[in-house]
């Protein structure tokens, strides 16, 4: 049996503590071991974004981050952007513009254009779309999605 | 597996020294992990070197650079002094991957991985940066070319480690650039790369240029004869058309998924030659 | 009587003819009588037929009504992504 | 009402049609509450991985899994002997599921475990020894068909030629399509254009892998949660496979991360539920990416011969095509279909399609979004603009003079009903992007077209709540917003608030069997049923109003979600709301459900039209879609922007297939790409706003006019792409995907050279 090792971190801005393998990854501690299923393994070697997360407040492919590392590290994912029963604009601007058909991709997309909005809160149609170029989506064709984060970019600027 | 995050380079050393069986260190992990995850490989020992402080710094002296081995690739598109001096070296690091790549990939990760398609090393090249290596025997400092031998072979001996990469001064009236070809606009491995930075006199006539091909041989390559089309020339058209020639000449590709051999050998030349307009226009000041 | 039009394979398997006469009130009629003169239609119709009636696509279903004069087709089963 | 009673969709007001409500299941995904295939988990679950062959083609002479067995944590190991020959009708699938005497495929999966933890799984799988005879391979369909070509299965013998091949070949069946003469046809052309083409297989690249939680116990009962298009077809095909009675499966259909056609068949569910049963305990199994590329369901290669003579006056004279397609190692490729659509955009006296099914050393291809047209139409389209080009007529105006229209005889039989080509390719030349100026090195294509859409077996039951409020239970898998076009279709029939209505997915246990979410054919069938459910429904709440009212039913009519006396000397009542009349329900007769069952046909055959810019990098073939327009018939646009969003999807996988996007084989026989980075979908920053045009031209066949929406616009963008990248390098291509290095040999004027083959 593999030694397990004890981290200690805040996800959502709560103190978790966890028991991980070594060469577990952050998305699998997210997924099995602690039962946040909203972020996906869509690649499992950072190609499709499906898996992102925040830490430290940079967005990562928690596919491609050790759950070890995460030590004293703040992550936030998908299940902590919405506050309460408040829906993030970002979130709001998805339901409303259509921006998702199968939704597997969503989480990923919600979590790297929060990111992005918070670096760039007035970005262009041209720097969403590389900004999101990590994130994959097939069912769309993004127009929807990169239309959802420009009006949500918009109502955060309004505050 | 072992993992063990140390907070000094002499207890990263002496971990990576040790009789741990296949040691492996952890900068960004975007190829480490991808590489276990793949089972092409299976260290015994990961060797997590964030908690290090001067590996996650970028320092400046007398314009003069040095970016710590742990340095997210978008830290350093956030470090505008940086950016003024290499935009070449800069804009390369930033190709790699998605925004989430750029969170975690560092220069001597990609440096360290070897990958004769590695974009941030054509642009280090021509740059003339240097590695620092600390190892069981302390420091030695190699320029970057020498690092990687092959395809994810390196010279680094068992226990040593970049601990920093060092960027020169920026020379007046001088610039750099770096351009790769990608079949899509983003998240692709580079087909070609081409990286340049060149020194005009006075008169604008070229008297130092260094010039970079990735993805063209099992390494990335240093092309004197490409930089010695520029040198003592005013870089005009003549003596583009020389560069392209002597830097398709210079490739020796494989064909694979990711293109044939011919089309590398003559997007090689026009990359170089689109690479050394830009580095000319940040050269002249523009 | 109908007109039955037999599509692609079919037609092969029919002997070459491509366009038969059938005394058929629906498809399941038609089918069996179709397989009834050319039994090398039933291993094709047991793996599934598409029958068109005035140009609108049914999928086995046998005792959709054939009105009399309506142009029927008889198609190997098709299905989609 | 009659149940299936026509509206007219040009007079008929509707309320909630053709309006655009917030999707049902939204919320749960955007704050990742949705729970797709790998999302469940069971107590005392054990994790499951595939061992699968290195191999192209190899038989097994022997598999040892003693060692694996020995393993602590280990505590079920499944091979080919576990699953029963039975159904000679899913043969091939069992095959495919699980190798028997030879691997045809690398990733052909050969054996199974199931432990306590994947890192245990994993090293189980390399303990398991396989004594493989590694045999010659072939992955070209051109190689497959040539005499001498390795050999996958020795019993095939070509199906429908004359005489009957005495030999075997990898050439399963030939079919032919059309009416009248080709060769007659071109003798009255002015102009006749004759090309070859070829296509790589793609990937319908849906984000999420195939994943399912398989529980069976020692009762024989079984469960299995599984993101599936169809799982009543999961549980009739894997109860096959391994030996259950149907009723004994129960199959819950999870949220579903994309599907394309690529779920609908099965690939590890049986191989989960063998497991399951050996092991006594729930069975989780998920395919890496690397698998689903390698050992799921790709679409098939092509080749393609296309010949097509014109007068000077654009009349089409003849149209040939002889398509050949290799749907991986079995029979089965989509070439039918594709005959079937080569020609199906056009009014034509001399046509004909001839198919070829070809078996090679690749994955069993399963269905692509409109499984077979987008290739052929590639072609087809091709050689039309090319004519168009030759004899000096616009592109549109050529197609218009040729378009398919209401009383044509289709190439592939029958008569056409109402369809709206003409008006797509009408408001393709109105739309200001075909007049918009090109930029240098640009070029514009378009491309027409077809797809079939289909009906089929159908089962929808909707039960009126205490309150008011409905419940509407479906089974076919919701995989693009159908669940809340069917709660605005249910909640239009009963005159009541849209978030009054809510849509499920039963499992397979609790409604009846259903077809696969495939061919177009939710919005149609399922909307179809739900309607007729509704007005089931309004029948029995217009009954117990005449009850509670004391006179005749036919007195009673249903209007704006109340039931009021028909007129005044039908008696002098309140109208009485559906809420009102379900609160009293258990007093007046018991629960107030809708239901109803159909095989549905009359689904309408749906055209599309696509404009594309393309920008090509001279120097390095380098291809940039810089605009691209959708113009597409719904027949009735139900939720308008999910029907923009299926034309916004097909277009960009299309751009995907045509630019980049293919299996690459070494000469090896094993997949170079399996993954993301190197199998290219397009990503954000590839593509430009993709704008749409809805048209509508009802279909006859369903009370609204729905047509189906899914798979007609993956149709035309490999055509316009080729079309429009051909006008910018001024050069025809005709291989697919146009990679740069394809698009850079044609510039230069070598002929592209060939990729490694075997």
């Amino acid at each position: 049996m593999m030694s397990m090792i004890r981290v200690s971190t805040k996800i959502n801005g709560d103190a978790v503590a966890f028991l991980c393998e070594t060469d577990e990854t952050l998305l699998d501690v997210l997924r099995d071991r602690l039962g946040l299923t909203g972020s996906k393994e869509g690649c499992g070697t950072g190609d499709c974004g499906a898996c992102s997360v925040t830490l430290d407040g940079r967005v990562v492919c928690s596919c491609l981050v050790l759950g070890a590392e995460a030590e004293g590290r703040a992550i936030g994912t998908v299940e902590g952007i919405a506050s309460g029963d408040t829906l993030h604009p970002l979130q709001a601007k998805f339901l409303e513009f259509a921006a998702l058909q199968c939704g597997v991709c969503t989480p990923g997309f919600l979590v790297a254009a929060k990111a992005l909005l918070e670096r760039n809160p007035d970005p262009t149609e041209s720097e969403i779309r590389f900004g999101l170029a990590g994130n994959l989506c097939r069912c769309t064709g993004y127009d929807k999605i990169v239309r959802a984060v420009q009006a949500a970019a918009v109502e955060m600027r309004k505050g | 597996m072992r993992y063990e995050a140390p907070t000094t380079i002499s207890a990263a050393v002496k971990l990576l020294a040790g009789k741990a069986g296949l040691a492996r260190v952890l900068a960004g992990g975007t190829d480490l992990l991808v590489q276990m995850r793949t089972d092409r490989i299976a260290p015994d020992l990961i060797v997590d070197v964030k908690r290090i402080p001067s590996l996650g710094a970028i320092t400046a002296k007398a314009g003069a650079f040095r970016i710590g081995a742990a340095v997210p690739g978008a830290a350093l598109g956030e470090n505008k002094a940086l950016r003024r001096a290499w935009p070449g070296v800069v804009e390369a690091a930033n190709l790699i991957g998605s925004t989430q790549i750029q969170s975690r990939a560092t220069l001597a990760g990609n440096l360290c991985n070897a990958s004769p398609a590695a974009d941030s090393v054509p642009a280090l090249v021509a740059s003339g940066a240097t590695a620092v290596v600390a190892g069981p025997k302390g420091r030695r400092t190699v320029p970057v070319e020498a690092i990687a031998v092959g395809p994810g072979k390196t010279s680094l001996k068992k226990g040593e480690l970049v601990e920093a990469i060092l960027l020169p001064k920026r020379q007046p009236r001088s610039g750099d650039a770096y351009l790769r070809f990608i079949p899509r606009s983003e998240m692709d491995i580079a087909v070609v790369g081409a990286g340049v930075n060149l020194t005009l006199d006075r008169k604008g006539v070229c008297i130092a240029a260094r010039v970079a091909l990735g993805a063209v041989a099992e390494r990335v390559i240093l092309v004197p004869e490409a930089a010695a089309a520029l040198i003592g020339t005013p870089v005009d058209a003549a003596a583009l058309d020389r560069l392209a020639e002597a830097a398709s000449a210079a490739c020796r590709p494989i064909d694979d998924k990711r293109g044939t051999r011919e089309f590398r050998v003559k997007v090689a030349g026009v990359l170089a030659r689109r690479a050394v307009a830009i580095a000319l226009q940040r050269a002249r000041g523009k | 009587m109908v007109q039955v039009k037999l599509s692609g394979p079919l037609k092969l398997a029919a002997g070459g003819k491509g366009e038969l006469e059938i005394e058929a009130a629906n498809i399941r009629q038609l089918l069996d009588r179709l397989c009834a003169d050319h039994p090398k239609l039933k291993p094709m119709f047991d793996r599934g037929v598409a029958v068109a009636i005035d140009g609108q696509i049914y999928r086995d279903d046998w005792f959709r009504p054939i009105p009399a004069g309506s142009e029927v087709v008889v198609l190997p089963r098709m299905s989609g992504g | 009402m009659p149940l299936d009673a026509k509206l007219d969709p040009a007079t008929h007001h509707f309320r909630l049609v053709g309006t655009r409500p917030l999707r049902p299941d939204g919320v749960d995904k955007v704050t990742g509450r949705a729970r797709f295939g790998a999302d469940a988990s069971a107590p005392g679950m054990l994790v499951a991985r595939i061992l699968r062959s290195p191999h192209a083609h190899a038989r097994i002479r022997a598999i040892d899994t003693t060692k694996a067995a020995r393993l602590p944590g280990v505590k079920a190991i499944v091979t080919s002997a576990d699953f029963q020959p039975g159904d000679p009708a899913i043969h091939d699938v069992l095959c495919n599921v699980m190798a028997r005497d030879k691997a045809l495929y690398d990733g052909h999966a050969v054996a199974a475990v199931a432990a306590v933890s994947a890192a245990i799984a994993r090293k189980a799988l390399k303990l398991i020894k396989v004594d493989y005879e590694v045999l010659p391979h072939v992955t070209d369909v051109d190689e497959a068909m040539k005499p001498g070509a390795p050999l996958l299965h020795h019993g095939m013998k070509t199906e429908n030629v004359e005489p009957a091949p005495k030999k075997a070949s990898n050439v399963a069946s030939r079919c032919e399509f059309g009416h009248g003469d080709p060769e007659v046809g071109f003798k009255q052309a002015d102009v006749v254009v004759e090309r070859r083409f070829k296509t790589e297989a793609t990937h319908q690249g849906y984000i999420e892998p195939h994943a399912c939680l398989a529980s069976v116990g020692s009762d024989g009962q079984g469960e299995l949660w599984v993101c599936t298009q169809g799982h009543y077809m999961v549980r009739n095909t894997c109860a096959a496979l391994i030996g259950m009675d149907v009723s004994k499966l129960r199959v819950t259909a999870s949220e579903i991360g994309g599907g394309f056609g690529g779920k609908t068949t099965v690939f590890i569910e049986p191989v989960a539920l063998a497991l399951s049963r050996k092991a006594g305990k729930p069975v989780k199994l998920v395919m890496s990416r690397e698998e689903v590329f390698r050992a799921s369901g790709p679409t098939s290669s092509s080749s393609i011969d296309v010949k097509i003579g014109v007068t000077r006056a654009g009349r089409i004279t003849g149209a040939l095509a002889d398509i050949r397609m290799q749907g991986g190692a079995f029979a089965g490729s989509p070439v039918e279909l594709g005959a079937m659509s080569a020609f199906a955009c056009y009014d034509l006296e001399h046509v004909k399609a001839v198919g070829w099914d070809v078996v090679t050393n690749r994955p069993k291809q399963a269905a692509y979004r409109a499984p077979g047209a987008p290739m052929v139409a590639f072609a087809v389209e091709s050689v039309l603009d090319e004519l168009a080009h030759k004899i000096g007529m616009d592109p549109v105006e050529l197609r218009l003079k040729n378009a398919a229209k209401e009383g044509t005889q289709s190439s592939y039989g029958p008569k056409y009903k109402r369809i709206g080509l003409g008006e797509c390719l009408e408001a393709a030349r109105q739309h200001p992007h075909y007049k918009a100026p090109l930029g240098k090195n640009q070029g514009r294509g378009i491309a027409a077209g077809f797809w079939f859409n289909f009906g089929g077996q159908t089962c929808v039951s909707l039960n009126v709540n205490i309150d008011g409020t409905v419940v509407l239970a479906v089974g076919t898998p919701d995989i693009g917003g159908s669940r809340a076009s069917m709660c605005m279709i249910a909640a239009e029939e009963l005159g009541i608030e849209y978030d009054k209505v809510r849509a499920i997915v039963a499992d397979t246990s609790s409604l009846g069997y259903n077809d696969i979410s495939e061919g177009s054919r939710v919005t149609f069938s399922t909307g179809l049923a739900t309607i007729a459910a509704a007005r089931d429904a309004i029948g029995k709440l217009t009954a117990r109003a005449a009850k509670t009212w004391g006179i005749s039913p036919d007195a009673v009519v249903w209007e704006n979600g109340h039931a009021r006396p028909s007129s005044p000397n039908a008696g002098d009542f309140a109208p009485l709301s559906l809420a009102e009349i379900a609160k009293t329900a258990g007093s007046t007769g018991g629960p107030i459900a809708g239901h109803y069952e159909v095989n549905a046909g009359g689904a309408g055959v749906s055209f599309a039209v696509h404009m594309a810019d393309a920008e090509v990098d001279p120097e390095t073939g380098r291809v940039h879609i810089t605009r691209y327009t959708v113009v597409q018939d719904a027949g009735k646009a139900v939720h308008p922007s999910y029907v923009e969003g299926q034309f916004q999807g097909g277009a960009a996988q299309g751009i995907g297939w045509a630019i980049n996007e293919e299996y690459f084989y070494g000469q090896d026989g094993r997949l170079q790409n399996p993954g993301f980075l190197d199998y290219r979908i397009p990503v954000a920053s590839d593509l430009p706003m993709i704008d749409t045009v809805i048209v509508e031209v009802p279909n006859p066949g369903h009370p609204y006019g729905v047509r189906g929406v899914g798979e007609t616009s993956i149709v035309p963008p490999l055509a316009a792409i080729a079309n429009a990248v051909s006008a910018a390098a001024g050069v025809r291509l005709t291989e697919l995907p146009m990679s740069p290095p394809r698009v850079l040999a044609a510039i230069d004027g070598a002929v592209a050279k060939k990729k490694p083959r075997s």
